[in-house]
């Protein structure tokens, strides 16, 4: 009997272990990883318009000379740690998706967690740093420094967060069996999400720590 | 002979865990209308609602005609009068003129490329709600604290600035920040599903150069809204941080630059006027073919044209700023690269005269408006040309005359491609034709209307009236255009107001037409009218340009148009081979999950707002719940009795 | 999330019912790849991140130089270093490498429009272009 | 083919009535005597630059306007099928050289327009420079002007009414108020937009930047203008005057400004000061600014007040002095002329007031009857 097919996406319905929805779309790509990237390139126009600010911004608080200026504060070689340690939630990302496409599901829940934790890790070390900074009287509105690196660093933050919640619910459905290896697409997205994450890192925390302020 | 070797195993669902809200079922009924993912009810949903928000808007525009129609007015006070105007352009721009396109889009994406749904049916649904929540959160200021009054572009740091200040009187820009930024979010959701949608679901021989204008010009637009969404987001929330967390982005005093706003603002703001104009000029590219029964000329230059519109979007925006002190070079610059846009302008209007030129014209109610959307359209255009030039513009901008401008391209080109969007779709979308009468009344008293308002504004901006003041004094000899602008409003409001009476009347008793009565061009008019929830019994496949056209007739030696004996059968359940069965065709199953995310938008909004952390709190709760809810559901049941396929 | 897990796919290219066919691929469609044989092996990836750390390493070094050397210069090394370290995990993490070509365009407009935009803005207000 | 013709007749003429009646009617009364906010009809140099710039490109884009709205006519009733009727449509899908030729065109156009234009950036972007230019920081407040005269020997502060020479060249600095400390106060204020369209174009006041506009008038007369940028609630009573002087009568309005009038004392005893405090907003000496608020020393030498909302005559005034809020709209502005009545100030306090302003601090007193022993 003819059985036109509409939505064969999800997988309770996909055909015999047959992830890739490839062979069914125009370009060749799956929907979901279209859609992600579009959202990402999107994401590059959001960071942009924070990061620019942030560099229009740097300096002008010599002019208005008021609280702690980022020389002061900046602690490197621990800022240089944390970001260590989220660079590296990428490879243990990358290594979850490894391993649940050549079905090996005990190391994707380990590499998940691995990569949620040292996201985690990450997020704290903000957490400390944005206490340290404030103790020593840098507010939001003490000079610009303070108004970009809280708002900038902080929504950089929120998006780790939001990977973090994020890969413990990739976790979590992983543990209740429902991510079978056809739908490693599912970790794959994830993950795009967090190297993303990742890599506007690697631009944050050149412009804010690594480039001299003067 | 309809068979598939690889009927898909059908796989039983685990055990469902969460047993609140389980999957709403019915297709049909008032309620399915709300957790309905069908792209076809989301289109008309989109629609109505935008309507509406166009009646409110509209009336914000009646009372503001009304306190300008003589000098000294009084019927509003300045406060109301400045959230007339702001609400009446977020309104047009945002509860209008988004959603409006996102409607057709909705409804003719789809049908038009051959597909069976849009990508991600669900968060079809999620940009539906949050636009109708959205719309709602900003409406709801007015009785919560004051309604938004900085202005639609809200520039900082007037709206920056904290309440203490109270430069602004209401809580109206927190308000504003905060709707605007959760209608970015239903936009960048809706972009991205037009997106996938378009770029990957056409059907079978469906090439880019094969589609419909107005798909292309859908798919120009879901660029232009994924990358000018963020850096208004950006803005938005640096205003309000700055109003509510003592950052000092815009505060001069402290080294903000209140000039970093309006940059961020118009590297949005530009694009979006693309956003808004360009599916008018699909809805138009597809009318006119039809009712000159000739394709459109030059079909590919036209596409370019858009898709060069959407380029050189990005490289203007400075041109809402030659007077906020940028240098000679930099406003040379763009005052250059703003004369650019006008040329693949020009050219869509003069190839859309060329398809007209020696066609079998039918001046039907779409075909009219269409026409007047070319006209009124292109005075609007020249005006924008006379912006370029960057000294006219010093005397002309923040006028009347830019008013003008402005609306002869949203109303008098938008609008009208709108209102000729709805006479045309309105048989495939009800199966039943609107009234030709009360069309032609509706188009000529809103042509008369619409010029009678805004013609006269060119000439109050040359003779100094600025924009946004809610009086002026007598004696500046602007009393008789600024009446005869009043009188114009109402006259558009008549016109809007038969529209609404021929919605009715053709509700009640409207004719029933066949499934293709234009003797259309594009696939949506192959199929049933109204389309079935599945909307092509056979995906069909594509072999040229107006490939529906090409199955109804031929052209003979000498290029004339020739009637196919047998062309143009309507494809539905009845006519596909035989053995079809309409509930084999499995669809995306209706959710409550897109719109409970929905819901805590506008819950963590007034916590933003009110500054409650509980309420905010409660909103994070109630997103992750829908978002999990999600996550976890198919996006299909995996039913294969026929319960879901009415 | 959202994007994650709404995996519907409605197969455009499904000509199936009427054809009575198997699918073929629709027109313009790239050669698809089977994308799980061609990432990459693990070991590849410890390498990639071998490399970024080493290239953390350096970069955290060079700024400690800030004083010493000429601070364009410092810029632009840091810059570049940056740019690299964003190449290499777009490039094998993201797989853009071997992944369709679409992503590659649709992110490099992305990437591209923001550079241009942002970097116009900026040089907005540099004090030569910014004169009144 | 004649029923054709005649309803193309009859369209075109209903055309031309439809425009003619709305152009008429747009220019009706724009030449009132009164309207002197327009920028139709310069009265200096720079204005006139940009207007003499405007006009080719204003009737290039009449003509291509009429004629695409005339060939929109001409295709749908040209063309135009007769019920019943079944055209064998020729099915034309492009034209090469048409096409290139309306894309080539209108940029050849397009660039010959970018040269005069580009010209004109940069003559209305220079600086004027010579011993005659007169030279004026314009601080927009909310929602009123202070001028203050920079040139030596000149010194003037004067609110919302601007008294230049004629045949000078006048170089504005345009500018917010002063940054003020501690928060939170949030006097840097918000943009503005400086226009008087008879003198030249806008130019907007944006806080942190001295921004530069010239205005130069031929011959005297009073051109108004007003603030172009949404600036808050009462933008639309944010009005302007300039008043262009030959150079004799201007040299003497700078030498009675610069007269010492009524100082903060005298008005101590004039009137209650310090029941309502008006020196902690106003300046009462010549050639010093007030604090928030205008300078008054010399106030009943100009022609209107609040913004160049009022002319200023005693009723106007003291009912400003009595209820400035009632008589335009404050909203919760921190810094703006408190509601006296309010704060227990009688109709005779404040009649007292005006009679104070109009006769004490007045240059060339001519006190209205009603002050008369008061």
């Amino acid at each position: 009997m003819a059985q036109a097919v509409v939505t064969t996406g999800s997988s309770e319905l996909a055909p015999g272990g047959h992830a890739d929805h490839s062979h069914d779309t125009n370009t060749g790509v799956s929907n979901p990883k279209l859609a992600i990237w579009l959202f990402l390139s999107s994401e590059a126009l959001f960071f942009g318009a924070f990061i620019s600010t942030y560099f229009l911004y740097r300096g002008r608080d010599t002019q208005f000379l008021k609280g702690p200026t980022p020389d002061k504060l900046l602690n490197i070689p621990f800022t240089s740690v944390t970001s260590f340690v989220l660079l590296m939630s990428s490879l243990t990302m990358v290594l979850a998706l490894a391993a649940i496409q050549r079905g090996d599901h005990r190391r994707l829940r380990i590499w998940l967690l691995a990569t949620a934790l040292f996201g985690a890790t990450f997020v704290g070390g903000q957490v400390y740093e944005f206490t340290e900074f404030y103790r020593q009287g840098l507010h939001l509105g003490t000079n610009m420094f303070g108004t970009t690196f809280f708002v900038l660093t902080g929504l950089h933050g929120a998006h780790v967060t939001v990977g973090i919640v994020w890969l413990l619910l990739v976790w979590s459905r992983s543990m209740q069996g429902r991510l079978p290896s056809e739908k490693s697409e599912a970790v794959e997205i994830a993950g795009l999400y967090w190297h993303f994450v990742d890599i506007v890192w690697i631009f944050i925390f050149t412009a804010i720590y690594l480039i001299p302020t003067h | 002979m309809t068979t598939v070797e690889d009927p898909p195993a059908v796989i039983q669902a685990p055990e469902r865990r969460i047993r609140i809200l389980e999957r709403p079922r019915a297709t049909t009924g008032k309620f399915s209308w709300v957790t309905t993912v069908d792209h076809k009810k989301i289109a008309i949903m989109y629609a109505t609602l935008a309507l509406c928000f166009f009646v409110v808007g509209g009336i914000e525009a009646l009372f503001i005609r009304l306190q300008l129609a003589q000098p000294d007015g009084t019927i509003l006070s300045a406060a109301r009068y400045n959230e007339f105007f702001t609400m009446h352009g977020t309104t047009m721009v945002f509860l209008l003129g988004m959603p409006i396109a996102a409607a057709f889009g909705n409804f003719l994406v789809p049908l038009m490329i051959g597909a069976r749904d849009v990508a991600f049916p669900r968060l079809n649904m999620l940009g539906f709600w949050v636009f109708a929540l959205g719309g709602l959160f900003l409406y709801s200021s007015f009785a919560l604290g004051g309604a938004p009054d900085g202005g639609w572009f809200g520039y900082a740091p007037l709206t920056s600035t904290p309440l203490a200040a109270g430069y602004l009187p209401g809580r109206g820009t927190d308000f504003w920040t905060v709707g605007i930024i959760m209608l970015g979010i239903g936009s960048v959701a809706t972009a991205v599903n037009f997106l996938v949608t378009i770029l990957n679901m056409r059907a079978p021989g469906m090439t880019m150069m094969r589609m419909p204008v107005f798909v292309w010009m859908m798919l120009v637009v879901a660029f232009l809204t994924l990358f000018a969404m963020p850096p208004v987001t950006a803005a938005l929330i640096m205003v309000f941080m700055d109003r509510n967390f003592h950052t000092n982005f815009f505060n001069a005093a402290a080294g903000g630059d209140p000039l970093m706003y309006q940059n961020l603002f118009w590297i949005f703001g530009h694009p979006e006027v693309y956003i808004l104009i360009l599916p008018g000029m699909g809805i138009v590219s597809e009318i006119l073919p039809v009712f000159s029964r000739k394709p459109l000329f030059g079909y590919s230059i036209v596409v370019f044209s858009g898709i060069a519109i959407g380029f050189l979007g990005w490289g203007v925006w400075a041109h809402h700023m030659f007077t906020s002190g940028l240098g000679p070079v930099a406003v040379s610059a763009f005052g250059l690269s703003t004369m650019l846009i006008a040329i693949p302008t020009g050219v869509k209007i003069f190839n859309w005269l060329a398809t007209v030129w020696g066609g079998a014209v039918r001046l039907r109610t779409p075909m009219l408006f269409a026409l007047g959307f070319i006209a009124q359209f292109t005075v609007g255009g020249l005006s924008g040309v006379m912006h370029s030039i960057v000294p006219s513009d010093t005397q002309q901008t923040d006028t009347y005359f830019v008013v003008a401008h402005f609306h002869y391209v949203l109303f008098g080109g938008l609008v009208f491609a709108v209102f000729g969007g709805f006479y045309y779709w309105w048989p495939k979308v009800f199966g039943t034709m609107l009234n030709e009468r009360m069309g032609k009344l509706n188009f000529w008293l809103m042509v008369i209307g619409f010029n009678l308002t805004f013609f006269p504004m060119h000439f109050l901006g040359f003779e100094g009236q600025p924009r946004r003041t809610y009086t002026y004094p007598s004696g500046m000899g602007w009393d008789t255009m600024n009446l005869l602008a009043t009188i114009g409003a109402f006259i558009i409001a008549t016109s809007v107001a038969v529209f609404i009476v021929n919605v009715i009347f053709t509700a009640r008793r409207g004719e029933r037409v066949s499934h293709d009565p234009w003797d259309g061009r594009t696939l949506e008019w192959s199929i049933p009218s109204p389309p079935p929830e599945y909307n092509f019994a056979v995906v069909p496949i594509v072999t040229g340009i107006d490939d529906y056209w090409h199955r109804k007739y031929t052209e003979d030696d000498e290029g004339r148009l020739v009637k196919l004996p047998a062309g143009g059968a309507v494809d539905d359940a009845e006519h596909a081979p035989a053995g079809f069965d309409p509930h084999s065709i499995h669809m995306p199953s209706p959710s409550y999950w897109p719109l409970i995310f929905a819901i805590a938008l506008p819950i963590m909004g007034y916590g933003f707002v009110f500054k409650n952390w509980y309420l905010l709190a409660a909103g994070v709760v109630v997103a992750f719940f829908g978002l999990n809810g999600w996550a976890i559901e198919p996006s299909a049941e995996p039913e294969p009795s026929g319960t879901e396929a009415h | 999330m959202t994007e994650g897990t709404d995996l519907v796919t409605v197969p455009a290219g499904e000509t199936s019912v009427g054809a009575g066919t198997a699918p073929e691929p629709a027109a313009g469609a790239t050669p698809v790849l089977a994308e799980a044989h061609t990432h990459p092996a693990p070991r590849q990836y410890v390498l990639i991140a071998v490399v970024l750390v080493i290239l953390t390493a350096v970069e955290v070094a060079t700024s400690y130089l800030e004083g010493n050397v000429n601070s364009n210069l410092l810029i632009v090394a840091l810059g570049v270093m940056a740019a690299v370290k964003f190449f290499l995990v777009v490039a094998w993490y993201m797989h853009m490498k071997q992944d369709s070509h679409v992503f590659r365009r649709l992110f490099l407009t992305g990437l591209i429009l923001a550079s241009v935009v942002y970097g116009i803005l900026l040089l907005f207000f540099s004090s030569t272009v910014l004169k009144s | 083919m004649l029923d054709r013709t005649q309803r193309f007749r009859r369209a075109g003429a209903t055309a031309a009535i439809a425009i003619a009646v709305v152009t008429l009617a747009s220019c009706g009364d724009s030449t009132g005597p009164k309207n002197k906010q327009n920028a139709l009809r310069p009265a200096g140099k720079y204005s006139r630059q940009i207007l003499h710039l405007t006009e080719p490109f204003f009737w290039i884009a009449v003509l291509v306007g009429l004629g695409v709205i005339g060939g929109t006519f001409f295709v749908a009733l040209r063309f135009r099928e007769k019920p019943g009727e079944e055209r064998a449509v020729k099915q034309v899908h492009g034209n090469t050289i048409l096409e290139i030729s309306w894309t080539i065109i209108p940029a050849l156009i397009l660039l010959v327009m970018a040269v005069p234009t580009i010209a004109t950036i940069f003559s209305l972007a220079k600086k004027p420079t010579g011993p005659n230019v007169v030279h004026v920081t314009v601080t927009a407040r909310q929602w009123w002007w202070q001028f203050h005269y920079d040139d030596p020997g000149n010194g003037v502060e004067t609110a919302n009414e601007l008294h230049i020479p004629i045949g000078a060249p006048i170089s504005l600095t345009l500018q917010g108020p002063p940054a003020c400390s501690p928060a939170p106060c949030y006097a840097n204020g918000v943009l503005h937009s400086f226009w008087v369209p008879e003198l030249n174009g806008k130019k907007d006041v944006v806080p942190g930047r001295k921004q530069f506009l010239k205005l130069e008038a031929d011959k005297p007369g009073t051109y108004l203008g007003q603030c172009a940028e949404y600036c808050g609630l009462s933008h639309a009573d944010m009005r302007l005057r300039v008043i262009a002087q030959t150079p004799a009568d201007y040299d003497a309005w700078v030498k009675s400004q610069l007269a010492t009038k009524t100082s903060e004392a005298a008005l101590e005893t004039g009137v209650n000061n310090t029941t309502y405090q008006c020196a902690s907003c106003h300046s009462f000496k010549s050639g010093t600014a007030g604090a928030v608020a205008p300078n008054l020393a010399h106030l009943a030498d100009r022609t209107a007040f609040a913004g160049d909302k009022y002319l200023l005559n005693y009723d106007n005034l003291w009912h400003w002095v009595y209820d400035a809020p009632g008589r335009k709209p404050m909203g919760k502005l921190v810094q703006h002329m408190p509601a006296f009545n309010q704060v227990g100030m009688s109709q005779a306090e404040a009649q007292k007031i005006a009679c104070f302003l109009l006769t004490n601090t007045a240059t060339n007193p001519n006190p209205p009857s009603e002050c008369a022993g008061k």
